[in-house]
């Protein structure tokens, strides 16, 4: 119960921001030239005349003044009705539910990838600061840092699909191959290795160096001293003390870069043709599908506040002053 | 300013970064005497290896332009994307951040809305949102990175004025009668710029990485020779001729990890208390 | 008495480019059982350092590099880490000066005590509990249960030192190294502390090496002491004979600052107010957008005070009893929500914004921390000629104006282009004075101008303060936590507690005769007081 | 002995092979049943309904799932589909349709003259791109029984004309599912129902769609494939990887790069070819801006024209085995029309354009620059951005500055044939069998703004206009063809538009494919006689 009051209230308080997004966005994209019949006559390669142009026009809503057409939208979102994809012909809420799965599966794949091996590659360096080990991973961590992901995930494809021909190269799942299953789950999961790891590794570098430096920091307080002076040894000390103070800038990290996560991943599944919010989002832009794109901006900013608030939940359980505090 | 150079130069990786970016300005200023011709220009047949003819020893990319003479503009065209896109996101959090933090209270809500609403949306789809409806011309292209990137110096600004506020020296300045904007930029802005600086660098890196993801998905401006638009260019011919895209991406892999390793030279130049580690 | 920890020649060196090469040097010392011996000396005199090498605690780049620490026949210095691991927390225990920080925040207090037998011993989790909670119990904390599932930020400081102190004591050490574990507290919780420390000292037969600056604490608890400066050991002794009669020139001037808890002889001082506080209430809510962790402090409980004109007015109070937000309020730092704030005869709450920061010339601010009342990106002589500038004075004659107050402060003129971290302390503190006497105040409020300075400035910017006063004709405003500071310099007293003044009244009355209960016990907490009281030096305050 | 003769038999059958007459492979073997044929579909669409939007990337679907009235033979003329035989009365006013009995719907429900008619009322007049205009002076579709429709028109339509429009815009949709409804937003729009080979099952956006075997299919014994696939691959590159991986066996209309259509050609399990291709013949295009003063100067136009060497760029950008010279808005590949006559050309001569440029009055500036164009390349086809690249490079060459203006779909149409604010524009003109369906619109004056590719320059050309009116209701099929050369050579002659190369889509197959390619448009048909060899 108090989860749900403080999930509402964390809703509540990110209404504004949503508000001052979906507005934005709505009249950013009437600046666009072109409109979603542009995009559509392109799809089409021509014909069509004056009159049905027209008709196709007063059919999505075009017609009419732009302030109307916000609060036709907005009216529409407090119903929760998204609206009706110009390019898709489905409600926006069929188009997006269908992508949600491949982007989830990416991001949740990615951030557990990064945030273990961050926090794993972290402590090592940590535990070894300014050792040979310590040198390794905050290099290779640099270098992955500064890696441009579509490109790491292009010469990954050159390698380990066209020429070690070990993973496949893009998609999601092998299709028409019938599997079900576990043998789906396996196929599924050998599709997003690269993806995830593309997609990852950024976040892994920056995990890795968050975790360091505040593992070193952990390591100077006094509660560290005071562990010493009860005689614990340094295995400990790390697993029992430092650690879970540790993690704390971390997990703030996640929420921060969720969006960031999620824009990532706009190019990640284009290179590796997933068929994700992110892909979406860039189609939708392309072809002037407007309410897709609010859609997805819509569903895209609830994704970021709900992880926030995982991320909240877990700081209160990992952080006993804040749990006490938020209720 | 000696001290800071000795400490900078105690740390081999950020020596090795600022060589780099000596490097990376090297070519940047010595490209139109290595390559006095324009580098879109046709050079000679296309998809030539590097190494197959010694007038391109980077080869050419799929529209026959000598790959070397891209990279070399290129540098220019990626500091000056950073340089500039930096500046104007570094300048609008600055300010915003300043403000926010300073003031508190309803003025802090309202702008911290506004920076949250720039945060929960993907800063990718608000780049593509903008160069779509503002065309992919240079200026508009580094004006729109520059635009989504402002929030994180934001936080980071108003974090240091928040801490700095109450400290007692800004209550001192207005115990002796001083205006808020003198508090705010002559007072309180230098100490709080430091940390702000060191993160610039990182905005940099995002800033060139930014470019280069859009170039890649073709909404850059194709009459530059900028290092993401060969990337996206060589994306066709991967398959074979990779070293068209390998070549680009490791001019950004390396220029990135100059920008790097050189802000975190300074921070660990600028922050004693973290000498040793 | 046979020595149950002894030190000998200890020589602990320090990283190159330090101030100086050795952090300790030939330290030679003896901690008998049972007795509480305490280590006294200013920052920098090596006291802790010496704690720490005992533990083998030390920061990295600081090595012992000779000498014998010799613990139950064993030499600690030659010890392996295994070997030390042992000995910590089951031979030797350790309580910190800042028990927030030095208890692990994402962990229970029963947690963290009961770890102590989980490393040391073999004991079943029941029993674990059931000693932990004993533990609790001989500590006196209220409701002991409650405290096992707490987390440190759930008690208040005194309640954290003494589950720190449980923790210590938990397998019963021969040795309990305490460093300056009251510091950090409230006077009244300090002597309820040094209270408890002496119980459990005698009742148990632990050795305590008791590391302090404070010399009242050393007159409370201490059985013998030894004084450090700049990492030597200067004296020791039996504590009576070292109090009484100090050979060394060091203990003598330290003992010397200890202030006196007399008041001085009334001052006579005019009967006009030229400072009048009506009805002043501040109330903080602390409340998060849509009412998220709604929170209400009301700070400051419809406060009363005139100051006379010439006259000094102290403020007293334990943290958290509003006298800060008082001083900012007076400031117009902050904004009261009700009452009168006259300066002379302009109520402060009907000016502009304008009119405001013009009226600031007449009333200035003399801050706590020396470090962060100063801009360090701004020259010392800047700083001091700033105001003048803002108030419209050319740059050159504020330069001058600055040299000036240097020399009345008693810095060196010369000194105006250098940067405050190039400063001492107390030179610091010299600065912010001369900051504030830049553009000739009329009133003074100082906010605990001393309490983050070694004893032996404390005085020094004391008589200071009330130099100038004579010469410059201020009245002031002094806001201290601590009486001993008060009774120095002030003529009325103020005592404040969660917010209100519960009394107030001359100085010398309060002292030789409180009426409120609280004041009483505020002055019977004051650590060594009878030592204080005998000692009846000559008062700063008259000069 | 024995051994050597298998080895030299199998030598010449891998010489046949690599030869490729697939007539010959057909007469050697017997169709294999079953199989599954796994599609490349490179650009996802709203709706999968070729009634509804004549477009390939409807075609490449839902041709198989629905049919046309006619279709072409593998000599590209008129052949019977649904429609089993036509005539036309004298005056061109009436045309009747005679249609095959016994057809069902994939529901169950007959094929009947009624579908025709409402097919054609409700969306081919209506609905369907082009075929608005083709089917501009359509007055009623009469059904006097249940397998015969007559259509009848308020002025002459050139039969020649509707059969070769039909096979693309004669696809016929069930009037029972459609009738009384919203037809924009049918459901069968995504899931459509038709007469054809496959029937549809499913379709995984931004996955894959698929259809499986017909067993009513009107035509006997018919379709040989189990199933067919497409899969949903927008990146070019993992198309071809999965190509290469056996996952796809065709990836039709140049959807691969073109250094991978390249390589594929090579590698022998594949067949790159643009057999099959005939029918969607395309030209690029440079488009002038006449309200630049500076492009309104024919000599400047020509001038561009001998600026680029349009043999060089094809030698080396692109490769002669699928495009070639343009020569005119109607390319070589329709003999139909194809003028006989050499037509005005404008061959590669940079001193030509350098005359042309300084005759006009352009001399050149700071940095050799003559002036500035603005180039909006079209955002579809490789192709397209090398040769505005090409361009960009070629024109420096004489002093021109080009700025690429890169713009997406929406906004290319929209800037191009709304705003009119470019300076060039460079994309394809797509011909669709008759140059009155889709070609003479880029000339013609009077569309409405906004129309994409027709004629939004800012020209008008009173001679051009009278040419292309008198073409369009000309019965006869011989003067018809003259009045077609008349066109191009107005359209050369004024440069009113360059079509400077002329290009066939290519397909990329497996060599495990049979009875693959052998019509003119075959990506867009039926599919029933496609089998695949083990």
């Amino acid at each position: 119960m108090r989860i749900l009051s403080l999930a509402g209230r964390r809703l509540a308080a990110s209404l504004p921001s949503l508000l001052i997004i979906l507005i934005g966005v709505f009249l950013l994209l009437q600046l666009a030239p072109g409109d979603t019949v542009d995009a559509l006559l392109a799809q089409m390669g021509g014909g069509g005349d004056a009159a049905t142009t027209a008709e196709l026009r007063r059919f999505y809503g075009l017609d009419v003044s732009v302030p109307v057409q916000l609060g036709n939208y907005l009216w529409r979102l407090v119903r929760l009705d998204l609206g009706f994809s110009a390019i898709y012909g489905k409600p926006v809420s069929t188009v997006i539910l269908e992508r949600l799965p491949a982007t989830l599966l990416l991001m949740s794949a990615s951030l557990s990838f990064a945030f273990f091996f961050g926090l794993l590659f972290g402590v090592i360096a940590a535990r070894r600061v300014n050792g040979w080990q310590d040198s390794v991973i905050s290099t290779l961590g640099l270098l992955f840092y500064a890696t441009p992901s579509f490109w790491f995930g292009l010469m990954a494809i050159v390698l380990f699909s066209v020429h070690l021909q070990w993973l496949p190269a893009g998609g999601m799942e092998s299709i028409g191959e019938g599997f079900t299953g576990f043998t789906r789950v396996m196929d599924i999961a050998s599709h997003f290795v690269l993806p995830t790891l593309t997609l990852g590794l950024i976040f892994l570098a920056i995990y890795l160096r968050i975790m360091r430096a505040s593992m070193l920091e952990v390591l100077t307080l006094d509660f560290v001293r005071t562990a010493r002076a009860k005689g614990l040894d340094e295995t400990r000390i790390i697993t029992r003390h430092v650690l879970r103070n540790a993690m704390l800038p971390m997990v703030t990290l996640i929420g921060l870069q969720a969006g960031t996560m999620l824009g990532g991943s706009v190019v990640v599944e284009s290179v590796f043709s997933l068929p994700g919010l992110g892909r979406l989002a860039y189609e939708a832009v392309v072809q002037r599908d407007l309410n897709t794109l609010l859609g997805i901006v819509f569903i895209s900013a609830l994704l970021v506040i709900a992880v926030n608030f995982l991320v909240d939940l877990l700081y209160a359980r990992l952080d006993p002053r804040i749990a006490r505090e938020g209720s | 300013m000696k001290r800071f150079l000795r400490d900078y130069a105690r740390s081999p990786a950020a020596v090795v970064g600022l060589l780099l970016l000596i490097l990376v300005i090297g070519m940047a200023g010595t490209a139109d005497w290595f390559f006095p011709r324009d580098p879109l220009a046709l050079a000679g047949r296309p998809l030539q290896w590097p190494g197959a003819n010694p007038r391109f020893w980077l080869g050419t990319d799929n529209s026959g332009r000598d790959i070397a003479a891209q990279i070399f503009h290129g540098a220019r065209i990626a500091l000056l994307i950073g340089l500039v896109a930096t500046s104007i996101a570094v300048g609008i959090g600055i300010g915003i951040g300043a403000v926010a933090g300073y003031y508190g209270g309803i003025v802090d809500d309202v702008l911290m809305r506004v920076t949250e609403a720039f945060q929960t949306l993907p800063n990718f789809l608000l780049l593509l949102v903008l160069v779509s409806v503002f065309g992919s011309e240079m200026s508009t292209v580094v004006v729109a990175i520059g635009v989504v990137s402002w929030p994180a110096p934001a936080r980071l600004t108003r974090a240091e004025f928040l801490s700095l506020r109450s400290r007692e020296f800004v209550e001192a300045c207005r115990t002796l009668g001083m205006r808020d904007r003198q508090i705010i930029f002559r007072e309180i802005l230098p100490n709080a710029l430091p940390p702000v600086i060191v993160y610039a660098s990182v905005v940099m890196a995002v800033a060139i990485l930014l470019e280069s993801a859009l170039a890649f998905l073709r909404l850059s401006d194709p009459n530059v020779a900028s290092w993401g638009n060969l990337i996206g260019l060589g994306r066709d011919v991967l398959r074979v001729q990779w070293y068209v895209s390998a070549i680009p991406g490791v001019a950004i892999l390396l220029t990135v990890l100059a920008v790097s390793l050189v802000g975190q030279g300074l921070n660990d130049a600028l922050n004693p208390r973290l000498k040793g580690r | 008495m046979s020595a149950i920890l002894s030190i000998e020649g200890l020589t602990v060196g320090l990283p190159k480019g330090a101030d100086r090469p050795h952090a300790l040097s030939r330290v030679t010392l003896e901690l008998r059982a049972g007795e509480i011996l305490c280590v006294v000396g200013e920052s920098g005199s090596g006291k802790s350092m010496t704690a720490s090498a005992i533990l083998r605690l030390l920061p990295p780049n600081v090595a012992i590099e000779a000498g014998r620490i010799l613990f139950e026949g064993k030499d600690l210095a030659a010890a392996t880490e295994a070997e030390m691991r042992a000995i910590r927390g089951a031979g030797i225990a350790m309580i910190f000066q800042e028990p927030m920080t030095a208890l692990n925040p994402l962990r229970t207090i029963g947690d963290q005590i009961g770890e102590m037998f989980r490393i040391h011993t073999d004991l079943g989790r029941a029993e674990t509990d059931k000693r932990a909670l004993a533990l609790l119990e001989d500590v006196h904390i209220p409701d002991p249960k409650l405290a096992m599932r707490a987390y440190p930020h759930e008690l208040s400081g005194g309640q954290r030192q003494r589950a720190m102190i449980a923790m210590a004591l938990a397998l019963s050490p021969r040795v309990l190294i305490a460093d300056e574990p009251t510091t950090a507290l409230d006077v009244t919780t300090q002597a309820q502390i040094l209270a408890l420390i002496r119980d459990l000292q005698r009742r148990l037969g632990t050795a305590v090496l008791f590391i302090t600056h404070d010399f009242g604490v050393v007159a409370e608890i201490a059985d013998r002491v030894a004084v450090m400066q700049h990492g030597i050991l200067v004296e020791q002794g039996e504590a009576a004979e070292v109090l009484q009669r100090p050979q060394h020139a060091y203990t003598q001037a330290l003992i010397a600052a200890v202030p006196p808890l007399t008041a001085p002889p009334p001052r006579a001082f005019s009967s006009e107010a030229i400072l009048r506080l009506e009805g002043v209430s501040k109330t903080y809510r602390n409340g998060g957008f849509f009412g998220r962790g709604k929170r209400v402090t009301r700070a400051v409980r419809d406060v009363s005070l005139v100051l006379p004109r010439g006259g000094t007015l102290g403020i007293v109070g334990e943290s958290g009893s509003g006298k800060s937000t008082l001083a900012r309020c007076i400031m117009h730092l902050v904004k009261p929500d009700a009452g009168v704030i006259r300066l002379g005869d302009t109520d402060l709450a009907s000016l502009s914004p304008a009119q405001l920061r013009a009226s600031a010339k007449r009333i200035q601010m003399v801050f706590q921390d020396p470090y962060g009342s100063l801009n360090p990106r701004r020259r010392a002589g800047e700083l001091v000629a700033q105001g003048p500038m803002v108030h419209g004075m050319a740059r050159g004659p504020a330069m001058a104006r600055a040299r000036e107050l240097f020399a009345l402060v008693g810095l060196d003129p010369a000194a105006i282009d250098r940067f405050p971290h190039e400063f001492s302390g107390g030179q610091r503190q010299r600065i912010g004075i001369a900051r504030a006497l830049a553009l000739d105040p009329e009133v003074l409020v100082a906010d605990e101008p001393v309490s983050a300075l070694d004893v032996s400035v404390q005085a020094q910017v004391l008589k200071l303060l009330a130099e100038l006063r004579a010469r410059l004709g201020l009245s002031i405003v002094l806001i201290t936590h601590d009486l001993r500071v008060a009774v120095q310099v002030c003529d009325l007293v103020a005592v404040m507690k969660d917010g209100e003044v519960v009394e107030h009244g001359p100085i010398g009355r309060v002292f030789e005769a409180p009426e409120h209960e609280y004041t009483r016990s505020l002055l019977a907490s004051v650590p060594g007081r009878d030592f204080a009281l005998a000692k009846g030096a000559a008062p700063l305050s008259r000069v | 002995m024995e051994l050597t003769r298998r080895a030299a038999m199998l030598t010449s059958a891998a010489i046949a092979a690599s030869v490729n007459l697939p007539e010959a492979a057909l007469a050697q073997e017997t169709p294999r049943r079953g199989g599954v044929m796994t599609v490349h579909f490179a650009t996802e669409q709203r709706i999968l309904n070729p009634s509804l939007q004549a477009s390939t990337g409807v075609y490449i679907v839902g041709g198989k799932i629905q049919e046309p009235l006619v279709d072409l033979d593998a000599a590209g003329n008129p052949a019977p589909c649904l429609a089993e035989s036509w005539e036309s009365s004298a005056d061109g006013l009436t045309i009747t349709f005679k249609l095959r009995q016994g057809v069902t719907w994939h529901d169950g429900r007959p094929f009947t003259s009624a579908d025709v008619q409402f097919t054609a009322m409700e969306m081919w007049k209506k609905i369907l791109n082009y075929g608005t205009a083709v089917q501009l002076f359509l007055e009623a579709v009469e059904t006097p029984d249940a397998y015969t429709a007559v259509f009848k028109y308020s002025k002459p339509m050139p039969l020649g004309l509707l059969l070769r429009a039909l096979p693309d815009l004669g696809y016929v949709s069930p009037k029972h599912i459609y009738e009384g409804t919203d037809i924009r937003q049918n459901p069968a729009n995504t899931a459509p129902i038709g007469t054809g080979p496959f029937k549809f099952v499913q379709y995984e956006r931004g996955q894959f769609i698929i259809a499986e075997r017909n067993p009513n299919y009107w035509r006997p014994n018919l379709p040989y494939l189990d199933r067919v696939v497409w899969r949903v691959i927008s990146d070019r590159s993992a198309a071809a990887a999965q190509m290469e991986a056996g996952q796809i066996l065709y990836s039709p209309f140049s959807s691969l790069a073109l250094s991978d259509l390249a390589r594929l050609g090579r590698d022998p399990r594949f067949e790159v070819t643009t057999k099959g291709n005939e029918g969607n013949p395309r030209t690029n295009t440079l488009e002038f801006n006449f309200r630049n003063p500076i492009l309104a100067d024919i000599r400047v136009r020509k001038a561009l024209a001998h600026a680029i060497n349009i043999p060089f760029f094809i030698e080396n950008f692109l490769s002669p085995e699928y495009a070639k010279l343009g020569t005119g808005p109607i390319p070589s590949v329709s003999t139909d029309f194809y003028p006989t006559t050499p037509m005005p050309q404008y061959p590669y001569d940079k001193a030509a354009a350098i005359r042309l440029l300084t005759e006009a009055g352009h001399r050149p500036g700071a940095g050799g620059v003559r002036f500035t164009l603005r180039l909006t390349p079209a955002p579809w086809g490789e192709d397209i951005g090398l040769f505005s690249t090409f361009i960009q490079q070629s024109l420096g060459e004489v002093g021109i500055r080009v700025e690429i203006v890169r713009l997406d779909a929406a906004g290319f149409l929209r800037t191009v044939y709304n705003d009119w604010n470019f300076d060039l524009a460079t994309g394809w003109h797509q011909y669709r069998n008759d140059p009155a369906v889709s070609t003479t619109v880029w000339y013609r004056t009077g569309s409405p703004r906004g129309a994409p590719w027709t004629n939004q320059y800012g020209v008008a050309d009173a001679e051009m206009d009278a040419i292309i009116d008198s073409a369009a209701t000309e019965l006869d099929p011989v003067r018809r063809k003259a009045r077609y050369a008349d066109f191009v050579r107005r359209g050369n002659s004024e440069l009113l538009l360059w079509n400077p190369v002329e290009q066939l889509f290519l397909s990329a197959f497996s060599r495990k494919l049979r009875n693959h390619a052998n019509t003119p448009r075959w990506g867009s048909s039926s599919w029933h006689d496609l089998w695949i060899a083990p």
